[in-house]
């Protein structure tokens, strides 16, 4: 047989290798110190981060190792995000780094660079070999690092749970995969929606195949975005992990999750988004597990008590809102999950640092702990209100154009073309389970600010925590008062996906 | 001077302004204010009926725009004609004597100057009310002169009794007024403009139809019912007498309650061109007159009397009015008397009433009672008040040649062709006459019946008796403009097509025979005492409860309309409270619950399981032991549950092509799902068990 | 000249945040001095209206649009014309007012009067945004202050009454987001433009006319509030401190019928008179609904918030009467004037609980012969409640019945005007209760006279209520040629 | 090609029903590579039948050998620091956290 290994362009893929031999690096400079670095290892880290940053900055778009890398808006917008996650899940971990595992450091940052450069590989991916290896590197460093404090039960139950769950729903996705690939002969998404398209009708013909690809690929990915009925190990593996673990997972995670749901169910299965009643159609599945997880999301989270479960609810909804963009394929509609995220990573990675922070200082994650804080810590407790605000959607937060973002493209969707008018009750589940949204995002504040008494514990200031909590703040308002430009950015990201002609 | 007339108006509301600002502490000065504005006013009504007497009737309007609604121009501005020159007069003169008479009055009270202020401020709103030349501006000092009215009652509002009132006075009279605002908006919808001439010329030009103008002119009827104390809305008249003397003599008396007979005769108009209303004023006209002196005939309270009295004579007033406006209306060559005879009865009525208020107000003064079984033989005592007081009884009753004689003898002649109503205006004028002379015996006659009030009672100061005494002249000369071969009173209010009229000689005799024998009635009862009181009391048991109940109509009111308000009112509380906010509040609740059934399904479903499972597996127990389970799985289980119910929802078609194999892997997972079941009754029983256990 | 309107207390904010926390006299006046900028600018800017701009119906002081979010076009575009005017006046002078009586407030000083400064930056922006973006965002940033003022300041139910708030507005609010959305998405080219979306609205379908309508209707009528959406006012109106009841009832629920005038009415001119019936009789039922429940309240303050709901059933009985200019300029003096007379009322009630400690019409009595200048204020305000002539709120109501009755089902307007005799009935029952009758001087007898301050804060509006009562002429010329134009867009 | 289909459909709901019933959290681990190689057997055949150009299926097969590996080994490291924490490795221990 004839086999030809594809080129290689390794300017493209610069940063990802950079960053992956920064990895080692940090692990390297842990252990030559003799893992009395103090928090100079994280600084470095951190400055690896940048580092990479910058050399993304100045990639080349176009194709690295064939299908199977190729870097374009959409994938540069989601690095930016996945380096912006680590750099602030770094920052936020200083505090643990401190005092909870100080003999680990270097592990303990290597492996969330290593699942970075995982989500990087992912966003660049076109295929769906690369693509799950990309996958896979970005989960199994993190089951570690949910697991991280080896002697806490609740750490090691997280890192167990997110194990089992996790494995779980990679075969159930490679399942779908396979199916996939039987049904079009490629791994190659791009090529594959080629054949798809050409060979359609006779799918339908085979029938069960395509249907049950389809299931199994958005039951995976469920998993990675957490949508309910397969959300459930996302509150325990955030409780029990580690803070900005669960920070991490909340926003790099599921970026990444996104990432290769857009890639995969876009990208490679596109024409299965067509008439509902279609039995290969993967459009009102999704729709109902987006309408579920915003409902069961936010109806969970009004009775939390520890804020690290009500955060996740959190996310179990805020997945079911990007989704709602996620459903709109047109124009704006890529653009609108990707500025959502990016605004979801201020504003949540700003409320994790903060409980990391408070966590720290008092070990408590409860919410009623955190009664009267705004007498002690103005800052951290408007930080906070603000970052809560932005997450409820309240104008002029960034989170609020997001949301209006994603629901304008679906409702531009759903004026586009009749079969797709199912997109307006999406919209309204999502418009009134906002409003329950905020009654628990008030009642952080509220017990912050509304208490007379004034809270028993004081957050020092310190870097690099509050510095930050300090850029989830500035990220939260500038864009919020200035997203344009960063929706420009976006904007770009549907014609890399062959959405509209670029 | 007409061309200035409305400051005839404003010097009283800068003597208010003037008071309320700079003149509070300073008593003497508020009061010799005050009272120098109202001369100033009458002063210059004096040469505004002069003028307009030059003029001979010509009417002078003149007016500017307050502001212009697309369509509706609202303005302000004077109407000058005979009625309003008549008007001018009663209301200054009556408010000169009374302001001169408040300085004896209320000399000692606290609020001194606070009192002058609100009559200067009464002074301005009921001037204001006679010069307006619309619709619009007379409604807006109609609820003006209902709010002085309102401050004046309840001026000593320590008093919780005279509070009471003026809030009873306030509200009823808004209920009147409720009506006048429909019809204003009547009048604003159909006529286009709320200006007198503009409305009229409407009406005459028949450009609305009658129904809606009968209906306009009934909705405008219901401010006089309010204001003019008619029924059924006459109850908060007497009521008002919680208030000082001289503020009852003026605004309960003469003027403020004259408002809705003014406005009645101000848009006669109207009701010439839709006569049912007109009927409808008559009726409702003589009715109050009838049920007010009936009550009148057994009442103990001085002031109280005179209020019934008030209301009976408005009653007349808005009757004869109302005849007028339905004899016109059927026939317009008609010649009645009743237009002239409710205006002219209005000045004289004025004229007497306010005396009579002032003069009984002398007598409180002097004895501190109100209650006339306690006073008695004070002719001797109090010379001016008594005189004067019996003259205006007199006159009320309609002796010749008092005022009252003249005017009330029109408002007779003016029932002409309507048998029923003169009938009952003839029973009417005799229980007049009987209960004002009643009150007369039993308070200036005879013994007195409380010896130490006796003793106490002196003369009043000379600024109360002087007003008295010119008020007591005016009583007796007023009605000799009016005597019929002089063609004065009403040539003065009609200018240009006089009512001719002549003596009736008929109605002259018959009506002072009534009155005489109302009189020698009361003589007798209660000077001679050859009919006893107290047996006559006894032999009428029920009709005397009835009318010293005052026909029940406050308590009919309360049961019927204030407490079901009020019990609704607290009941739509609750019902907000409860039901509409409930509603929203639910909602929210139901979240909550949804969020805790999701949390007891959580705890007693999947921990239960979970729980089960140990429990099953610690205690050994045969069967289900090898089916075991952690939260984890549970998770797993989950998910397929779910990936399941998505495959039949994806494709119900799946059921007929379903191949063995897939079948099998179904029926597998399906096992699985089995032992959750298995587990889920295991975990009951433990928990039951456990709880026998313990 | 608007847009300083905005900024100047957003900045004040910031200044404000930067004084250190325990110089509460600093807080105080700065945050006083901050807002008297705006109080000038927005007089000024009436004045300059009246006389220069008054005869058109066209949009004054415009500023851009300029480019916000090109992606979403969303614009930066200011503007006022009749409807606005009035309303940033009375804004400007209400949030001087609330401030200054805000002097009370002891406890997180510097907080309070942020929150408070942002407060007005958005209630300005509301009443200028002419770009429906903007125009939501300055809806929305107004809860986020209001929340905190009412939940932290509040009285003891403030946590439940200031979340109540929140959720019902923002409950209102999202309909309007998708109303918007909709809209946005129907105009060719695609806007948010409020100007053009006005001219191109009533091309609308008619269901989809119908529905974005009722949509906004939700959203509006939640804030006026309109039966039956009224809830959250009673319990927001008595926990919230005195200013922040001034700013609720003198600004935020004009900023419902605002709404109405501005966006829902001439933008959907079909669904307007589809529903104007239904309109009007929602707002009969407030008046009736809101006067009664007026009259079972204990609590002075809850007496004039259900009072609210009942005067601003006035607006929407006049609002139901669209053909009516009228009716219309009869719902915007009642605006204004119920923006003067009930936040007086407020800051009144306000003046008492200070000295008493207690709201409880009950526990009063005569209070007129120990409070002699502050019981002939409350009277005044009363009256003008009430709607006595000679006073602002007199004007409006008639204006109203007049209008609506031409206009509408003339059995249903008879029935509102017992809302007068209503409104007289519990204002003066309340005005007996604790200022005539006996004084208890055992218990009362430490009460203190109104002082200069407060005087202060109250003369002003006593000031406009009468003006405006007397003479209404300038108001209404200042707001013809808009409305008018607002009729002819309705009649489309 | 269906009888590998079968096989390989048959396999994975094994494995499933032994992560849902397994109590041992090892035999969970090798439960899903049942699955693994459920999907592996998937590839295989497909590439065998269907695509037969590139080897993309076998290459695939191959590195989910790989991945699994990876995963087990932390999977196993992860089980260690369970026995470490409760002395066992039965799933009803770590139920912790919940709600």
């Amino acid at each position: 047989m004839d086999f030809q290994l594809p080129h290689v362009d390794f300017r493209v893929m610069a940063p990802e290798l950079f960053l992956f031999a920064w990895a080692l690096v940090v692990i390297t400079f842990d252990l030559g110190t003799k893992r009395r670095s103090g928090s100079a290892t994280g600084y470095v880290a951190l400055l690896g981060l940048v580092i990479t940053g910058v050399i993304l900055s100045i990639t080349p778009e176009g194709a690295g190792f064939g299908a199977m890398f190729y870097n374009d808006a959409g994938s540069l917008f989601f690095k930016v995000i996945f380096l912006g996650a680590a750099f602030m899940a770094i920052g936020s971990s200083f505090g643990i780094m401190e005092r909870k595992i100080q003999h680990h450091r270097g592990e303990f940052l290597g492996l969330i660079l290593l699942s970075t450069v995982g989500m990087m590989f992912l966003a660049s991916s076109n295929e769906l070999l690369s693509l799950y290896i990309g996958l896979e590197l970005t989960t199994i460093p993190l089951f570690v690092c949910a697991a991280f404090f080896k002697d806490n039960r609740l750490s090691v139950e997280a890192g167990i749970k997110y194990l089992i769950v996790g494995a779980m729903s990679s075969a159930l996705l490679l399942y779908g995969i396979s199916f996939l690939y039987g049904l079009s002969g490629t791994t190659d998404l791009l090529q594959m929606r080629v054949n798809i398209a050409t060979t359609h009708l006779t799918f339908r013909e085979i029938g069960l195949l395509p249907m049950l690809s389809v299931v199994l690929l958005v039951a995976g990915l469920g998993f990675k975005l957490a949508l309910p009925p397969f959300h459930q190990w996302a509150p325990d593996v955030y409780e029990g992990a580690p803070t900005p673990v669960a920070a991490f997972l909340s926003v790099g995670s599921k970026a990444a999750g996104l990432v290769a749901f857009a890639k995969i169910m876009i990208n490679g299965l596109q024409v299965f988004y067509e008439d509902i009643m279609a039995p290969n159609d993967w459009g009102l599945l999704v729709g109902i597990l987006a309408g579920a997880a915003m409902v069961w999301g936010n109806v969970a989270a009004v009775r939390q008590t520890n804020i690290k479960r009500m955060l996740a609810f959190s996310s179990i909804a805020q997945a079911g809102y990007i989704m709602i963009g996620m459903l709109a394929l047109n124009d704006i509609g890529l653009s609108s999950v990707s500025f959502y995220m990016f605004t979801y990573l201020f504003a949540n990675m700003g409320a994790f640092a903060i409980v990391a922070i408070f966590e720290d200082k008092t070990g408590s994650t409860q919410i009623k702990s955190y009664s009267g804080l705004a007498r002690t810590s103005p800052f951290y407790a408007a930080s906070m209100s603000v970052f809560m605000l932005s997450l409820a959607g309240i104008p002029p937060l960034a989170g609020f154009f997001a949301k209006y973002y994603v629901f304008a493209a679906a409702i531009k969707m759903a004026g586009s073309n009749e079969i797709h008018q199912w997109l307006y009750w999406l919209v309204g589940v999502g418009l009134i389970t906002s409003v329950f949204a905020l009654y628990y995002y008030a009642n952080v504040i509220k017990t912050m600010y509304f208490t007379p008494d004034e809270s028993p514990y004081k957050l020092p200031l310190s870097l690099p925590g509050s510095a930050v909590v300090l850029i989830g703040l500035v990220g939260v308002i500038l864009f919020g008062l200035m997203p344009g430009p960063v929706m420009d950015f976006a904007s770009a990201i549907p014609a890399a996906f062959g959405l509209i002609a670029p | 001077m007409s061309n200035y007339a409305y400051l005839i108006a404003l010097v009283p509301l800068l003597s208010f302004v003037m008071i309320v600002f700079f003149l509070r502490w300073k008593e003497k000065l508020a009061a010799g204010w005050s009272i120098a504005s109202i001369l100033a006013s009458w002063t210059m009504s004096l040469i505004v009926l002069i003028e307009t007497l030059g003029r001979h009737g010509e009417p002078l309007e003149y007016f500017f725009y307050l502001t212009t609604f697309k369509g509706i121009n609202f303005e302000i501005g004077i109407l000058i004609d005979g009625l309003t020159a008549v008007m001018l007069m009663v209301v200054t003169t009556v408010a000169s004597c009374v302001h001169i008479y408040s300085l004896g009055y209320m000399k000692d009270d606290p609020r001194f100057s606070r009192f002058f202020s609100y009559l200067s401020l009464f002074c301005f709103s009921m001037l204001g009310l006679v010069l307006a030349n619309n619709f619009f501006m007379i409604f807006i000092f109609w609820e003006l002169v209902g709010l002085t009215s309102y401050l004046l009652i309840g001026f000593w509002f320590e008093k919780k009794s005279a509070a009471d009132a003026g809030k009873k006075a306030f509200i009823t009279t808004r209920i009147g007024d409720l009506g006048f605002i429909v019809g204003l908006m009547m009048v604003g919808a159909y006529a286009g403009t709320f200006n007198y001439g503009g409305v009229f010329e409407k009406v005459a030009s028949g450009q609305i139809p009658t129904a809606v103008l009968t209906v306009m002119a009934a909705f405008i009827f219901c401010g006089a019912i309010g204001k003019s104390a008619q029924f059924p809305l006459h109850v908060w008249l007497p009521d008002a007498m919680e208030g000082p003397t001289p503020v009852s003599a003026l605004i309960h008396a003469a003027t403020m309650v004259a408002a809705g007979v003014y406005l009645v005769a101000r848009s006669m108009n109207l009701y010439v061109g839709a006569p049912e209303a007109a009927m409808i004023v008559a009726v409702i006209g003589l009715v109050t007159s009838f049920i007010a002196a009936s009550i009148g005939l057994v009442q103990n309270d001085i002031k109280r009397i005179l209020a019934y009295s008030t209301v009976s004579q408005l009653g007349y007033m808005i009757m004869a009015l109302g005849l007028y406006g339905y004899d016109v209306g059927m026939d317009p060559h008609a010649h009645s008397a009743g237009f002239y005879a409710g205006t002219f009865h209005l000045m004289t009525h004025a004229f007497f009433k306010g005396l009579l208020f002032l003069g009984a107000g002398s007598v409180i003064h002097a004895v501190h009672t109100n209650d006339i079984q306690d006073m008695g033989g004070l002719l001797g005592k109090m010379k001016i008040t008594s005189v004067t007081f019996i003259l205006a009884s007199l006159s009320i009753a309609g002796i010749f040649p008092l005022a009252g004689f003249w005017s009330k003898d029109e408002i007779v002649a003016a029932t002409h062709g309507h048998p029923i109503f003169n009938i009952f205006t003839l029973i009417i004028a005799f229980m007049t006459a009987f209960y004002m002379f009643r009150l007369c015996f039993l308070t200036f006659f005879g013994k007195p019946r409380d010896q130490h009030r006796y003793e106490h009672a002196h003369e009043s100061p000379r600024s109360m008796s002087w007003p008295l005494a010119f008020l007591g002249f005016l009583a007796v000369s007023a009605g000799w403009v009016g005597i019929p071969t002089l063609h004065g009173f009403s040539s003065f209010v009609f200018f240009g097509e006089p009512y001719h009229t002549s003596f009736h000689w008929d109605v002259m005799i018959i009506s002072t025979i009534v009155a005489v024998a109302g009189i020698v009635l009361a003589y007798l009862i209660y000077y001679k005492k050859s009919i006893s009181a107290d047996m006559l009391a006894e032999k009428f048991r029920p009709i005397h409860t009835f009318l010293y109940n005052k026909w029940y109509f406050d308590e009919l009111y309360s049961f019927v309309i204030i407490n079901p308000i009020l019990a609704l009112g607290r009941f739509l509380w609750t019902f907000d409270a409860r039901i509409v906010d409930g509603l929203v509040n639910g909602a929210a609740w139901l979240t909550i619950v949804w969020a805790d059934i999701k949390w007891w399904f959580d705890k007693w479903i999947v921990d239960g399981a979970v729980n089960g499972a140990g429990w099953i597996v610690s205690q050994g127990s045969g069967l289900l032991r090898l089916i075991q389970n952690g939260a984890v799985q549970f998770y797993a289980l989950f998910v397929l549950g779910g990936l399941l119910v998505l495959i039949a929802f994806k494709y119900e078609d799946v059921y007929v092509s379903l191949e063995w194999p897939w079948l099998s892997a179904i029926i597998i997972v399906a096992l699985g799902l089995l032992s959750l079941v298995a587990k889920r009754t295991a975990s009951r029983e433990a928990a039951a068990e456990t709880e026998t256990e313990k | 000249m608007l847009s300083s309107l905005i900024f100047i207390p957003l900045a004040g904010m910031l200044l404000v945040m930067m004084l250190p926390k325990n110089a509460k006299w600093a807080i105080r006046w700065t945050s006083v001095a901050v807002s008297i900028p705006p109080l000038v600018i927005s007089f000024w800017l009436t004045w300059q209206f009246f006389v220069n701009h008054a005869s058109s119906a066209a949009m004054a002081f415009v500023e851009g649009p300029y480019d916000w979010i090109p992606l979403l076009n969303v614009q930066y575009y200011l503007g006022a014309d009749g409807i606005s005017i009035p309303l940033l006046a009375l804004t400007g002078l209400l949030s001087t007012i609330s401030l200054l009586a805000s002097f009370g407030i002891d406890k997180r000083v510097k907080e309070y009067f942020a929150f408070f400064l942002l407060l007005e930056a958005g209630m300005m922006g509301v009443f200028v945004a002419l770009d429906f973006f903007l125009f939501y965002i300055f809806w929305e940033v107004m809860l986020v202050p209001m929340y905190f003022l009412i939940g932290v300041w509040g009285g003891p139910r403030k946590e439940y009454a200031a979340i109540k708030f929140f959720l019902y507005t923002l409950f209102g609010s999202i309909f309007m987001l998708v109303s918007i959305l909709i809209l946005y998405f129907t105009a060719e080219p695609h806007t948010l433009n409020m100007m053009e979306l006005i001219q191109s609205g009533s091309t609308l379908p008619h269901t989809l006319q119908l529905v974005c309508f009722a949509f906004f209707f939700i959203a509006f009528a939640i804030k006026v509030p309109v039966w039956p959406f009224h809830t959250w006012l009673p319990d927001a109106h008595v926990e919230a401190p005195t200013a922040v009841s001034v700013i609720l009832a003198g600004v935020l629920l004009k900023m419902g019928t605002y709404g109405m005038l501005r966006i829902s009415w001439p933008m959907f001119p079909e669904a307007v008179r589809y529903f104007s019936f239904w309109i009007a009789l929602l707002g009969v039922i407030a008046i009736i609904y809101g006067a009664l429940v007026s009259m079972a309240q204990k609590d002075l303050k809850k007496l004039v918030a259900y009072s609210s709901v009942s005067h601003m059933g006035y607006c929407m009985l006049a609002l139901g009467a669209v053909t009516s200019v009228q009716a219309i300029t009869g719902c915007m003096f009642q605006m204004i004037s119920h923006g003067l007379i009930t936040g007086a009322l407020f800051l009144l009630v306000g003046v008492l609980y200070d000295r008493a400690h207690t709201r409880e019409i009950a526990v009063f009595g005569g209070l007129g012969s120990k409070l002699p200048v502050y019981s002939g204020i409350m009277v005044f305000f009363s009256m003008a409640s009430l709607g006595l002539p000679g006073m602002s709120g007199f004007v409006s109501e008639f204006m109203i019945f007049v209008g609506s009755f031409a206009a509408l089902n003339k059995v249903m307007v008879g029935i509102a005007v017992l809302g007068v005799v209503l409104g007289a009935a519990y204002m003066l029952r309340m005005v007996q209760n604790v200022f005539l009758g006996e004084f208890n001087l055992s218990k009362w007898g430490g009460l203190t006279e109104i002082n200069f301050r407060e005087l202060v804060t109250v003369v002003p509006l006593m000031v406009f209520t009468l003006w405006i009562g007397l003479y209404p002429k300038p108001l209404n010329e200042l707001m013809q040629a808009t409305l008018e134009h607002l009729v002819t867009l309705m009649a489309r | 090609m269906h009888h590998y289909l079968y096989l390989a459909a048959i396999l994975f709901a094994i494995g499933t029903f032994g992560v849902i019933t397994r109590r041992n959290v090892i035999g969970i681990l090798m439960s899903l590579e049942l699955m693994f190689n459920a999907v592996n057997i998937n590839l295989v055949a497909f590439n065998k039948f269907v695509a037969t150009e590139p080897l993309a299926g076998q290459l695939f097969a191959i590195f989910i050998v790989v991945v699994a590996a990876a995963e087990a080994t932390v999977g196993l490291a992860i089980v260690l620091l369970v026995y470490r924490n409760w002395r066992g490795i039965e799933t009803e221990n770590f139920s912790v956290m919940k709600w």
